[in-house]
């Protein structure tokens, strides 16, 4: 289905025609609708997955509240907020470039594409300076736990919880990088018009849902 | 509504004509393997999905008979201890996530749904394919984990023993994990098909019933299946790297890997039985010749189940140390999943009424569905009474509670699907008198097998035990003779359809005379489903008229 | 009545206050299920008969329900289940709120075998001694995996979930010896894991305490359960974790006599430590830490007669301190047989 | 239930209203927000923390879902789906919390046991046999 871009030249309004709708759909909106129909239903199991792991912390912070006290006043807090400014602005500029594409303006859309992607890579720098110092300090899950300063009973329980969750998020951060730099790439070749940016706008639903993730775990896990 | 017009009036093919099947049609229209591989055509993804859930049936088949043969007697009989446990394990595990759930949906639900809806082909065909192909994957993961070691921990892998078994349990987890990524997009694809594909004249009440239930599965599927792949992701790290997050030796908590596990599993068991209702409200109709009795109360019903399962889970742990509270409360629901079963079997029985009902092999699986659906249902809302399955809980009557429904209902339904829908996926007959055999063999033997099981439990023998105290061991070699009956049912069925797919009596376009949406393509069915534009102006199953409809012939 | 309706569902004898309850709930259920499921079950075969095909391509009438049939569809099935609901769910509350004078029971559930401790001290493994007509509550906890205190006779289960305690009770009517089994899956021994509940008459059961009592006193201070107390606790922890870690359990089995009596494919660890063991080339050593530490790295040069030289060498892939968490944790295996007689209360061979 | 698939004049999708200006608009808010968290977070309500974090959480998911993804005009059926799968993770937190909240105290790990529980067995709070996480306790190992 990839037509050679390069091939095909842009047509006067600066992109390029739209690939062939596929055989069963009759008309172009209507597949548009069922793509973004699809990937909405997508985005449900991504929430029903971190459900499990919102399930745990909540169970394990009943277990241990004063271990989660304890252990949250360990994280530093500057790069938590730094991370949530980083990836809200991310999605502010995936949401102007799809805003760009919707009206075929692939240059625009392709330079903030790389700019959400730089601020994704930032987002992941700032977590392996995090991941760093707690390898340092021995703050680890499990059996490879022994931190003095955490006390109260429970303390690798909210590592397994911490590192379970922000190692779940980080994938997903970087699965949402690579899609964002595949539709950056299309955008370079100008294959986005108003009658095609699905697969943009889908990237762009992939990339929101994972800042609405860190929305809440930047709260619970930071300040609370 | 119900006026009657059809396409095209021609003579009704004359009975007894030498029919021969269409020149062109989806089965050879392109032979080479790669045609098939790589083929992303709804009915041929069906018909691999049929290779694999058959083999994955007659795997699972296999370890049950040993399962059965080792209880013979109430010591060692023919395997040891940790063979036993392997084996009860890959019985789970195959038969769940091999055949029950991949099933009705993969096979019927891909084949039918299009051409129910009037569509060319499902939503996305590509994520069609792949999805076949990582069912593949993991189920292959999966037995070469099993292969290699085996997991002895049952299929419900509770922790902390699935975490500090000495079995590796890594690949057969990662392989449940793949798996569940092709449940979840099978789910996906159909959503957005029956949302965005339905011809002009299908509104959302003139769709056949099949396509509510495939509708009502697909919900959970899609919302259920990441729970899961989430819990084997972390029984997997916990095995093998040793977090804390399950094993109470390391602050975890055994009982929120129940929670989390139930909270999946038991939407499962509605994964694996609405299709097989959505089966049995086609073929109910078309065997009784009669418009369905209520179809909106089935409808919602298909829906009511799909939505009130999410919140029945916590009857798996009554006796697991849970609160009394959350105990009443999933009771109560539970309760209400039972109330939507009743109306569906109320409104089948009521669907017989002033029918003319012929009583053919698919029919005797109907009853047999029906008879195993009600006993079933029953003991269902008997288990979810909490002060009776505390007895119950973990014993031999939650295990025939559950075959009662997956090998009574949901395989029944399989076979009804089977036989009605032969004609049509391959043109051609398959033996009546030797299905009527084959049926009456079935619902014998699996009488045989299961009804012992229930006073097994009622006696008080635990589940998944390898040795057994004497006093239970005249019902376990009833049960043993019953399975065996069981087990040669199967093999006369597999026998007979597979002479019938070469040598079967071409079907022609309509053998059963049905009025389902489906049977208004020549069968089997061309690639691009339909020879004529669809504009279904009738209901489905509407047989107000004489003329028989669906047996108008253009192209053959 | 209620003994017919016992025998026919094999059910086994009402030995407990809760066991009746639940037995009247059963009956009824049972009895409203099977004239529900016979009336549908005629109604359908009368349809079969009185409705079956006469001529090809019969025509039928579009019959739908009416608003009313479906009310009563939905109204009628749900008020009965709800009427079980309240009744199941009345007798689950009294079965999870013990009365406050009960008598408390420690039950510990560990990998295929059951301990059960009373608060003034005397405890004992697979037996539990209960009195008639007084309720009896037990604490349930497991050591290793979650297992499942089930007494058949007294329609009570609950679930031994390690690291926390789970409770239940019961009060026993009718004195005599009632099956334990675990119902929850742990392990290779899962089915063999019985225990015995001898109910005895109250003041028979106060006799027995007290002379346990005695029998407790004589002795210096005796421990619920004595590897409780490990001096070594982390080195033997270590050593079973290394043990399963590098796969020895695949072949070594580290349960009590009971699971070694099979042939496995390598000797068994317990009971090991210090054992005389014939070699195959005809001597006989004592098992002590040189012999062990030897095996594990040079498996070849003394094998146990009757043991195929199947073992791979450890040299290398074993550090020092955990060879050494090794031989302590197969030195803490000894099986109960050595550790019953420091264990109060006579000891029943489970029943078969 | 669901739209049917209306079908638009081909090839013309109508471009979502609203401009880029109300999507920086957005997410000046989503920066406020998250300066309220932060702030809300120093202040002395000690209980009230978890509720309150919360609460500005799902102000701002509610933000980014409706003008980011485009939700504020989409489908209904998009809705739907987004409404149906958050209403099931609430349901599974509030069942798995109220088992653990309404449990038997003592299924609870690390929770004292009850008074008349002999201390003499249960000195320390910890069930017997119950290997303590290792490293973590720096108190008793054990008991007795």
């Amino acid at each position: 289905m990839q037509h050679s871009a390069a091939a095909q030249q842009l047509t006067p309004e600066g992109w390029l025609p739209p690939p062939p709708l596929p055989h069963h759909y009759d008309d172009r909106v209507s597949h548009a609708n069922a793509v973004r129909f699809g990937m909405w239903l997508f985005l449900g199991t991504e929430v029903l997955l971190f459900a499990g792991v919102f399930t745990g912390y909540f169970t394990f912070r009943a277990y241990f509240p004063e271990a989660f006290d304890q252990a949250a006043r360990h994280l530093s807090l500057f790069l938590g907020t730094l991370n949530t400014f980083l990836l809200l602005t991310s999605s502010l500029t995936v949401a102007l470039a799809h805003h760009n594409a919707e009206r075929g303006k692939n240059h625009n859309a392709f330079w903030l594409l790389v700019v959400s992607v730089l601020m994704g890579g930032g987002f992941l720098v700032i977590k392996g300076i995090e991941y760093h110092e707690k390898f340092v300090e021995h703050a680890l899950p499990g059996k490879f736990f022994n931190f003095a300063e955490i006390t109260a009973p429970g303390g690798p329980v909210f590592y397994v919880v911490y590192f379970f969750a922000t190692g779940l998020h980080a994938l997903h951060v970087i699965v949402g990088m690579s899609l964002l730099t595949w539709v950056a790439v299309r955008a370079w070749r100008k294959e986005f018009s108003p009658t095609y940016y699905a697969p943009l706008e889908n990237a762009g639903l992939y990339w929101h849902l994972v800042d609405l993730v860190w929305i809440f775990l930047y709260p619970l896990l930071y300040l609370v | 509504m119900s006026q009657s017009a059809s396409t095209a009036q021609v003579a009704v093919a004359p009975a007894g004509a030498q029919l021969e099947l269409p020149k062109k049609h989806y089965l050879n229209d392109g032979t080479t393997i790669r045609s098939w591989l790589l083929t992303v055509d709804h009915k041929r993804i069906a018909i691999m999905y049929l290779v694999g859930t058959t083999f994955g049936l007659l795997l699972g088949g296999i370890f049950a008979m040993v399962l059965r043969l080792e209880l013979l007697t109430p010591g060692p009989t023919i395997i040891e201890a940790l063979t036993y446990n392997r084996m009860f394990t890959l019985h789970g595990l195959v038969m769940i996530f091999m055949f029950m759930i991949p099933a009705i949906p993969g096979v019927f639900g891909n084949f039918f749904l299009p051409i129910m809806l009037g569509a060319k082909d499902v939503a996305f065909p590509k994520w069609n394919l792949t999805s076949y192909y990582v069912y593949l994957a993991g189920a292959a993961l999966m037995l070469w984990g099993l292969i290699t070691g085996g997991a002895d921990t049952g299929w419900t892998f509770y922790t902390p023993y699935s975490t500090t078994t000495t079995t590796n349990i890594a690949p057969v987890m990662l392989g449940v994990f793949v798996i569940g990524f092709s449940s979840i997009l099978t789910g996906l694809n159909f959503i957005v098909t029956i949302h965005t594909l339905r011809a002009p004249g299908v509104t959302w009440f003139k769709m056949p019933l099949f396509v509510w239930a495939i509708y009502g599965t697909s919900i959970i599927q899609v919302l259920a299946t990441p729970v899961i792949g989430l819990t084997t992701l972390l029984v997997a790290a916990e095995h093998t790297f040793g977090f804390g997050f399950f094993d109470p030796a390391r602050g975890g908590d055994p009982i929120l890997f129940q929670h989390l596990f139930w909270f999946y599993s038991h939407p499962a068991v509605y994964i694996m039985v609405l299709p097989a209702m959505g089966v049995i409200s086609e073929a109910i109709c078309a065997f009784s010749r009669k418009n369905i009795f209520g179809y909106s109360m089935i409808a919602m019903s298909s829906l009511g189940i799909a939505f009130v399962g999410f919140f029945a889970w916590g009857h798996h742990l009554f006796t697991s140390g849970q609160s009394a509270f959350d105990a009443g409360a999933f009771a109560a629901i539970s309760m209400l999943v039972g109330v939507f079963t009743a109306i569906k079997i109320f409104n089948w029985v009521g669907t017989l009424y002033k029918g003319a009902i012929s009583f053919t092999a698919p029919f005797a699986y109907i009853c047999g569905f029906l008879f195993f659906l009600v006993f079933g249902g029953m003991t269902g809302i008997a288990l979810a009474t909490v002060s009776l399955d505390v007895h119950w809980q973990d014993t031999y009557f939650v295990v025939a509670h559950f075959h009662f429904i997956m090998v009574g209902a949901v395989i029944m339904g399989f076979l009804t699907a089977l036989h009605y829908w032969f004609p049509k996926m391959f043109g051609r007959k398959y033996p009546e008198n030797w299905g009527l055999l084959a049926a009456g063999l079935i619902v014998l033997g699996f009488n045989a097998t299961f009804i012992p099981q229930f006073l097994l439990g009622n006696a008080g023998m635990p589940r998944r035990y390898y040795e057994y105290p004497e006093r239970f061991a005249a019902l376990n070699v009833a049960s043993t003779a019953g399975a065996s009956l069981l087990a040669f049912g199967f093999i006369i069925i597999a026998i007979y359809l597979a002479i019938a797919l070469f040598n079967g009596e071409v079907a022609g376009r309509n053998p059963w005379g049905s009025r389902g949406y489906e049977w208004d393509t020549p069968s089997p069915p061309p690639t691009e489903n339909f020879d004529h534009p669809v504009d279904h102006t009738r209901i489905p199953h509407d047989y107000t008229d004489t003329e028989d409809v669906a047996t108008v012939s253009h192209a053959t | 009545m209620n003994e017919l309706l016992r025998q026919m569902l094999f059910l086994p004898e009402q030995a407990s206050t809760f066991a009746l309850d639940v037995d009247h709930l059963h009956y009824f259920v049972i009895i409203v299920t099977t004239f529900a499921s016979a009336a549908v079950g005629l109604v359908a075969i009368a349809f079969f008969w009185k409705y079956r095909q006469r001529r090809p391509n019969q025509a039928t009438p579009m019959v739908n329900p009416t608003a009313g049939f479906e009310v009563a569809v939905i109204t009628i099935p749900l008020a009965i289940f709800l009427l079980w609901f309240f009744i199941g769910f009345r007798d689950f509350v009294k079965l999870s709120s013990p009365p406050p004078d009960a008598m408390d029971v420690y039950v510990m559930g560990k990998q295929w075998m059951w301990k059960f401790a009373y608060p003034e001290g005397p405890s004992s493994v697979g037996v539990l001694h209960v009195p008639a007509n007084r309720p009896v509550r037990l604490l349930i906890t497991s050591r290793d995996v979650i297992h499942s205190v089930f007494i058949p006779a007294f329609r009570v289960k609950m679930d031994a979930q390690p690291g926390r305690y789970t409770e239940t009770w019961f009060t026993a009517t009718v004195p005599g010896r009632y099956q334990l089994l675990c119902t929850e899956y742990c392990g290779a021994q899962h089915s063999k894991m019985w225990g015995e509940v001898v109910v005895m008459a109250p003041e028979a059961f106060d006799e027995w305490i007290k002379d346990q009592q005695r029998g407790m006193v004589t002795r210096q201070d005796v421990l619920a359960d004595e590897d409780q107390v490990n001096l070594q606790g982390d080195l033997r922890e270590m050593g079973k974790r290394v043990a399963i870690d590098q796969g020895c359990l695949r072949c070594h089995s580290v349960n009590d006599a009971v699971y070694g009596s099979e042939q496995h494919i390598g000797p068994t660890w317990v009971d090991l430590y210090q054992r005389p063991t014939k070699l195959d080339n005809g001597t006989e050593i004592i098992a002590d830490e040189a012999y062990l530490t030897e095996s594990m790295m040079d498996p070849n040069a003394k094998i146990v007669a009757g043991y195929t030289a199947v073992m791979p060498s450890y040299q290398g892939k074993l550090s020092g301190p955990e060879t050494a968490a090794l031989v302590e944790y197969i030195k803490s295996l000894r099986s109960d047989r050595i550790r019953q007689a420091s264990v109060k209360g006579p000891l029943y061979e489970p029943v078969r | 239930m669901a739209s049917t698939s209306a079908s638009h004049a081909p090839d013309a999708p109508h471009p979502h209203g609203g401009g880029a200006g109300r999507l920086i608009l957005v997410w000046l808010a989503l920066l406020a927000l998250t300066a309220t968290t932060f702030g809300v977070s120093q202040l002395p309500i000690g209980h009230l923390h978890l509720p309150a974090a919360i609460f500005i959480a799902c102000l701002k998911v509610v933000l980014v879902v409706l003008f980011f993804m485009h939700l504020w005009h989409a489908e209904g059926s998009n809705r739907i789906v987004f409404v149906v799968s958050f209403f099931f993770v609430i349901v599974l937190l509030f069942f798995v919390l109220a088992d653990i909240a309404t449990r038997f105290p003592l299924s609870n790990s690390r929770i004292p046991p009850m008074p008349q529980v002999d201390q003499k067995l249960v000195p320390s709070g910890m069930p017997p046999g119950m290997p303590a996480p290792t490293g973590s306790h720096t108190g008793e190992e054990g008991h007795r």
